[in-house]
């Protein structure tokens, strides 16, 4: 949805481009004279945000959330002020993703013509990303990426300079599942099933490769997938549920994994698998929307974690997130409204890390260089970017009933936290290199 | 008559399921004269004409077309060699026009099917052939005009005059005056014959009116059941006794 | 007997109206090659080369909807047929040169034709939709599930930019790729698609395409062999399906299965019947129209679907083969008869 | 490969069970789609579209009817009675209103208002209920109160085996309607030579409605009955769209027999498809309509009239 059709100003961007002035690229913007190109003092107006996501289909699960998460903080920054006590943030624009890949990228095309937005934000599918980015980047327009996974989205386009990711790359849930399973007893065989697009192949792949490395002898004896938004999994769970493995693996997520769940605990599969891992990203809304069906043998989690119950008494900012998230919508933070807000932390950190290197408030490219290599507290701790890519941790927890939280319904416990360097590839290693070669702890 | 027949059918023969609608007929036909067929509701005419056509595949027997098999020929290549039929319900093309409608026959009948760049409006072989057959037809007033708003005895025209566009060696009409008001029957029906005698074109025509079978026939094919009743001269088949039986008294 | 033409008044009428329209014809070609110039307007340009890419295969559709009669909902497979086969054309044989991709991803495209075409050569009407629906569908499917590790599934391929006879033009930057460059190849590509359309459709081959409309018993027994130019005409449709969609590829940069998916196929149809699919520019105007009402609904309200669903229904009830196009002309013919009688 | 332990008796009657289950969804979205394309010649695409907005009426319903009441029987009866009624007087008005003028036009031409009516009712669906997945909750969710009951050494779930009855009813019920009702032989009459029937005096309008509504309301149900053990997600719509088509496409247009035996081919292949060979399951529907198309057209019992 676009609510504003700004008054066309001159063509600033495109003509730059046009007349073939060349950026310079990176953190060496930082540290030269960069006198003409930057702006005096702070802006008088607002910084302006157009948040991409999903207002339509299945996958407007994650965007309410990345969207509630959003709104609720950017009325607490421009309480304090704004940016830096200064800039108040003001979101002036929402596409929808659901209206398809075309309409995306000529948005993000009109978007930069006018001139009259600051950074892209958010973004949820993969597919949509890699079209996105590379045309956000093409036209110098400032893109802060929170939600998609795809771990091909620098390794294609390295090049970029005008887009960061503050999630982890599925790389992290996958290979952190892999040493979840590392120190497992008791397991010989396992079933996958994830959602048949690259998603949930890449998940399958990258899980499959490295527990071959670190425990050969566990047999992957069938890998199932299912149609992204299956209503009816009564077939997969028959089939899964024959092979009694000693252990699940999935990477559903949103909806599917709620459909996939309740219609196994239906089907009584979880009473014929040993251990269930589930990977996609599972939060808060999903255990709501289940009631009381969680079965208590599986592992939640994945890249980060985004559990309201994690740390939640040790973090004090956690503390206030999900408390004020509670407040203000009736229910806990999923996965969608933690990145968002990763993202929103990291877009903070990156200003004021501008503003005293430079002295000045930055230039889209200089925030975009600042945000490189930066590292923000999260729940988990310490989120770091590797260049403009964060790497995260996993964290996966049990379900449980027991909770002091107001809500009837399962949340999350008994944590195991696996650090970020263990499920992240180097920096400068191509990720799925780096699984082949992964190895034992 | 001319010695060799252009289209003959051997023991022609069609079931559908357990009922024969044709039934072993063999008959012969000449390009240079007017053969009626008459019958009865039901005797089998139009499934005949069918056959010949190949609109429907034979159960047995044989189709010769001057002087080859032609019984499991396509039906284009069978109009192609010459052999061409029209409706009884005119088969025209609505949304065209007139001059439209001629001019497809004419390069049809060419095979220029297949030429890609010439506007047909600029070819001027077939412009000045259609005008000439829309003449012959006394249709150049309608020339402009959309088919599907013409009065009937149009369309009906346009129909045979399009079947005459293909220059064929012998053709079927089903009830070529049917739908026509019955002072224009006589006209249509001259028109007809007219242009066959002066193109040497044999016609066979299926009809129930038997004044028109006797004014315009050279001969006379009397189908019933399915089977040949009577093939004769106009005399001898209208004084037979068994088709005054069957057929003229039967009310058709 | 051949003395005739003088009398058919019309055709010196024709004549002169053609001009006109040529001339026309020529103002808009000149005004919008020189439109990127002029404004500097990256977004309007974009979205002109967006409308011309689903132009022409508007256009190319209509070849079987509205020349041969025949609805199919099948088209996403030609113009997905021709962006996959830029792709890999590009990525995986290695020809970089814009003119040799596009000229493959026609004959791609024209291939895909021909087997559709003969696999429906004998339905008729629904039959026919639903049969090349489903054919279609396969088609995704396959894109879907990767099958051949060609497609890497709904995630998509992203697509490099092709040079132009040996000349590195891909290496420009993008911005003047796309707006000094790409936008005027479609343009060109678009203008030549209505030429040679424009000679094709009213050459003997278009009035035997008509022919079948109308009446194919008719035709077959007028000597035309119905079957081989119903498939002609899914292969040229198909062709210039698939041109758009190869030229509609670079624009957009990233290829996912959905352009084989039947709402692509519903969009196209969409767009043909909006302009007129009784009418030679109808798609044109209908590709145009198209993609601005969704880019304004979408300005608007989040319920765009809604908007285009209505405005769907009523062409359809109302305007019917004539689409906007033909409405406008009817409209203008009126107008011109008015005055005439004043 | 196929793992021994599939081929086990416990699991091809697994399979089974959930292939009849889908292929009782799978008649409940389509039978309409084929009965008023074959009585009253509209080929209407937004048929399906219905399926799911009784899914969404349905999740709505159970969701806020937890004050009221959590008997099993009401919900069911919610389910079965009140929901479909709902829809059948919707379905009257929009009869009268939206679809009385695509009775008049080619069905070409239907084919495409239709999808417009999809598009139109998409965004009606996400105005009421939102676009995010809606399941219902655990309390008034008969699929998870029922729960499951032992069969020959597998868990049969309760309400499913229950939606399967409901359809093998349903089905016996048109039969009965078209051989033994006045109105159903006027219908069949209708599906035979429309003008005919019109000729000879009968209100064929009011025919049209009640046929109309009757197949929009089963399709409702069918929706009502799918969402407790699936979830409500906009895009339902779009795959029972294809999903009815390829089924009265396979069964032959305008056949009720075919519509039951091409649900039960289609629920089979989709069963044992996705147990089996999951990579193509879906490729097997599209590809058993496109030999059903070129083969026999008419689908496997479309020449037969409505009932024979």
């Amino acid at each position: 949805m676009r609510k504003s059709r700004l008054s066309r100003r001159t063509y600033l961007k495109g003509a730059a481009a046009l007349s073939g002035v060349s950026m310079t690229a990176g953190c060496a913007l930082l540290d030269e004279d960069l006198g003409q190109e930057t702006i005096e003092g702070i802006p008088d107006e607002p910084f302006r945000i157009a948040q991409i996501l999903f207002e339509s289909g299945p996958a407007a699960f994650y965007g309410e959330q990345a969207m509630n998460a959003t709104d609720m903080l950017v009325d607490q920054i421009n309480a304090e002020g704004g940016l830096l006590g200064e800039r108040e943030i003001e979101i002036v624009d929402r596409l929808d993703e659901g209206a398809g890949l075309d309409s995306l990228i000529s948005d993000v095309q009109a978007i930069a013509q006018e001139g009259e937005v600051d950074m892209l934000f958010s973004i949820i599918s993969s597919a949509h990303v890699l079209g996105v980015a590379p045309a956000a980047n093409d036209q110098q327009m400032p893109f802060l990426v929170t939600m998609p996974g795809t771990y091909q989205l620098f390794e294609e386009n390295p090049e970029m300079d005008h887009v960061v990711r503050t999630a982890g790359s599925n790389a992290s849930g996958a290979i952190g599942a892999v040493r979840m399973v590392e120190q497992m007893d008791d397991i010989e065989t396992v079933v996958t099933i994830d959602p048949d697009y690259a998603w949930g192949h890449d998940h399958q792949e990258m899980f499959e490769t490295a527990l071959e490395n670190v425990r050969p002898d566990i047999d992957i004896v069938e890998s199932r997938y299912p149609d992204l938004g299956e209503t009816d999994y009564s077939a997969h769970v028959s089939a899964i549920a024959s092979q009694e493995p000693d252990l699940l693996f999935s990477s559903l997520w949103g909806g599917d994994t709620a459909t996939f769940v309740s219609q196994g605990v239906d089907g009584g599969l979880f009473d014929q698998v040993g251990e269930a891992l589930l990977i996609g990203d599972t939060g808060a809304p999903l255990l709501r929307s289940l009631g009381g069906d969680m079965p208590e043998n599986v592992w939640l989690g994945g890249r980060a974690g985004y559990q309201p119950t994690y740390r939640y008494d040790e973090d004090e900012d956690h503390q206030q997130f999900v408390d004020d998230y509670y407040d203000r919508y009736g229910e806990y933070p999923g996965w969608g409204a933690y990145h968002d807000w990763a993202g929103l932390k990291t877009l903070q950190e990156g200003v004021e890390r501008a503003v005293s290197i430079i002295g000045d408030w930055p230039t889209g490219d200089q925030l975009m260089a600042a945000m490189n290599d930066i590292s923000v507290e999260m729940p988990h701790g310490q989120h770091t970017m590797r260049g403009p890519q964060a790497a995260a941790p996993a964290v996966f927890g049990r379900p449980t009933e027991d909770h002091d939280f107001p809500v009837d319904h399962p949340l999350t416990t008994d944590f195991e936290f696996i650090a970020a360097t263990e499920v992240n590839p180097p920096t400068g290693v191509p990720t799925m290199e780096w699984v082949e070669e992964i190895e034992p702890l | 008559m001319s010695s060799e027949p252009i289209l003959k059918t051997e023991n022609v023969r069609k079931d559908f399921g357990s009922i024969v609608a044709v039934d072993g007929v063999s008959v012969e036909f000449y390009d240079d004269e007017i053969v009626g067929i008459i019958g009865p509701n039901g005797a089998g005419k139009t499934t005949f004409t069918n056959l010949i056509s190949g609109a429907l595949p034979l159960t047995d027997g044989t189709i010769i077309f001057d002087g080859e098999d032609i019984s499991g020929l396509q039906k284009y290549k069978r109009v192609r060699r010459g052999l061409v039929r029209s409706f009884q319900i005119p088969q025209i093309y609505d949304e065209m026009t007139v001059f439209e409608n001629m001019q497809a026959s004419v390069l049809s009948r060419k095979q220029e099917n297949n030429r890609l760049f010439t506007p047909t409006h600029r070819d001027s072989a077939s412009v000045s052939e259609t005008e000439r057959l829309l003449e012959l037809f006394n249709l150049e007033a309608h020339a402009d005009d959309h088919t599907e708003h013409l009065p009937h005895g149009v369309r009906k025209v346009l129909d045979v005059a399009m079947s005459f566009a293909l220059e064929p060696e012998i053709m079927i009409l089903d009830e070529p005056t049917s739908g026509v008001g019955s002072r224009e029957k006589n006209a249509v029906m001259e028109t007809i014959t007219e242009a066959a005698v002066e193109q040497q074109i044999g016609l066979i025509f299926i009809e129930h009116d038997m004044e028109l079978i006797r004014d315009y026939s050279d001969r006379i094919v009397a189908l019933h059941e399915g089977r040949v009743l009577a093939d004769d001269d106009v005399a001898a088949v209208m004084n037979s006794e068994e088709v005054n039986q069957f057929i003229l008294e039967g009310g058709v | 007997m051949s003395t005739r033409l003088p009398t058919f008044g019309n055709v010196g009428l024709a004549e002169t109206l053609q001009n006109r329209r040529l001339l026309a014809g020529i103002v808009v070609f000149v005004v919008l090659a020189l439109y990127p110039a002029m404004t500097l307007n990256a977004y309007h340009t974009r979205l002109l080369t967006w409308i011309m890419c689903f132009a022409i295969a508007a256009m190319g559709f209509n070849i079987v909807l509205g020349y041969t009669g025949l609805l199919s909902f099948g088209h996403a497979a030609f113009f997905g047929t021709g962006m996959y086969t830029v792709v890999l054309v590009m990525g995986r044989v290695g020809i970089t040169d814009l003119v040799a991709v596009m000229v493959i991803a026609m004959v791609v495209s024209g291939l895909v034709g021909a087997i559709i075409g003969v696999l429906t050569v004998k339905t008729h009407e629904i039959y026919f939709a639903l049969l090349t629906l489903a054919l279609a569908q396969l088609l995704y499917i396959l894109a879907v599930r990767d099958i051949g590790g060609l497609t890497r599934g709904t995630d998509g391929i992203g697509v490099t930019r092709p040079d132009f006879f040996g000349i590195p033009i891909s290496e420009l930057p993008a911005q003047i790729y796309l707006l000094g460059f790409y936008y005027h190849v479609v343009l060109v590509a678009l203008a030549a698609t209505i030429v040679l359309l424009w000679f094709v459709l009213r050459s003997p081959f278009g009035l035997t395409l008509k022919m079948i409309r109308e009446n194919e018993t008719r035709a077959e027994m007028t000597g035309v062999p119905v079957l081989r130019y119903r498939v002609y005409s899914m292969i040229l449709s198909a062709m210039v399906v698939g041109l758009g969609g190869a030229l509609y590829a670079v624009l957009i940069g990233h290829i996912t299965p959905e352009y084989l998916d039947w709402t692509m196929s519903g969009e196209i149809v969409f767009m043909a019947l909006l302009g007129g699919i009784g009418t030679f520019f109808g798609p044109v105007v209908g590709a145009g129209g198209f993609i601005l009402l969704q880019e304004l609904a979408l300005s608007y309200t989040e319920y765009w679907h809604f908007t285009m669903g209505l405005v769907l229904f009523i062409v359809v009830l109302t305007l019917r083969e004539n689409g906007i196009w033909g409405g406008a002309k009817t409209l203008v013919e009126r107008l011109n008869d008015r005055r005439g009688e004043q | 490969m196929i793992p021994e332990t599939l081929l086990g008796q416990p699991f091809v009657l697994g399979h089974t069970f959930n292939g009849l289950y889908f292929a009782a969804l799978l008649f409940f979205a389509s039978v309409g789609l084929t009965l008023v394309f074959g009585i009253l010649n509209l080929l209407n695409m937004a048929h399906a579209a219905f399926y799911g907005l009784g899914a969404y009426i349905a999740v709505w319903t159970l969701n806020n009817i937890g004050d009221i009441t959590t008997t099993m029987v009401a919900l069911l009866l919610v389910l079965v009675i009140v929901i479909p009624l709902a829809v059948f007087v919707l379905a009257a008005a929009l009869d009268k209103t939206v679809f009385a003028p695509l009775y008049e036009i080619e069905p070409v031409y239907q084919l495409l208002a239709t999808f417009g009516v999809i598009l139109m009712l998409d965004d009606i669906i996400k105005y009421l209920w939102g676009a995010t997945p809606i399941s219902v909750d655990a309390a008034t969710n008969p699929s998870r109160q029922l729960g499951t009951i032992d069969l020959l050494g597998s868990s049969v779930s309760v309400y499913r085996s229950f939606v399967i009855l409901i359809a093998v009813c349903c089905a016996v019920g048109l039969y009965l309607m078209f051989v033994k009702t006045k109105i159903g032989k006027i219908s069949q009459a209708m599906s035979e030579d429309y003008e005919m029937v019109q000729m000879l005096g009968i209100n064929v309008t009011r025919v049209r409605v009640l046929i109309f509504s009757l197949s929009i309301a089963i399709a409702a149900l069918g929706g009502a009955l799918f969402v407790p053990f699936a979830v409500a997600t906009p895009a339902v719509t779009l795959e029972y769209v294809l999903l009815s088509f390829a089924v009265i496409v396979i069964g032959g247009l305008g056949s009720l027999k075919g519509v039951v035996v091409a649900s039960l081919i289609i629920g089979m292949v989709r069963s044992f498809g996705i147990a089996y060979v999951p990579a193509i399951e879906l490729a097997i529907v599209f590809a058993l309509m496109v030999v059903v198309i070129i083969a026999k057209p008419e689908g496997l019992f479309g020449d037969e009239g409505v009932v024979e």
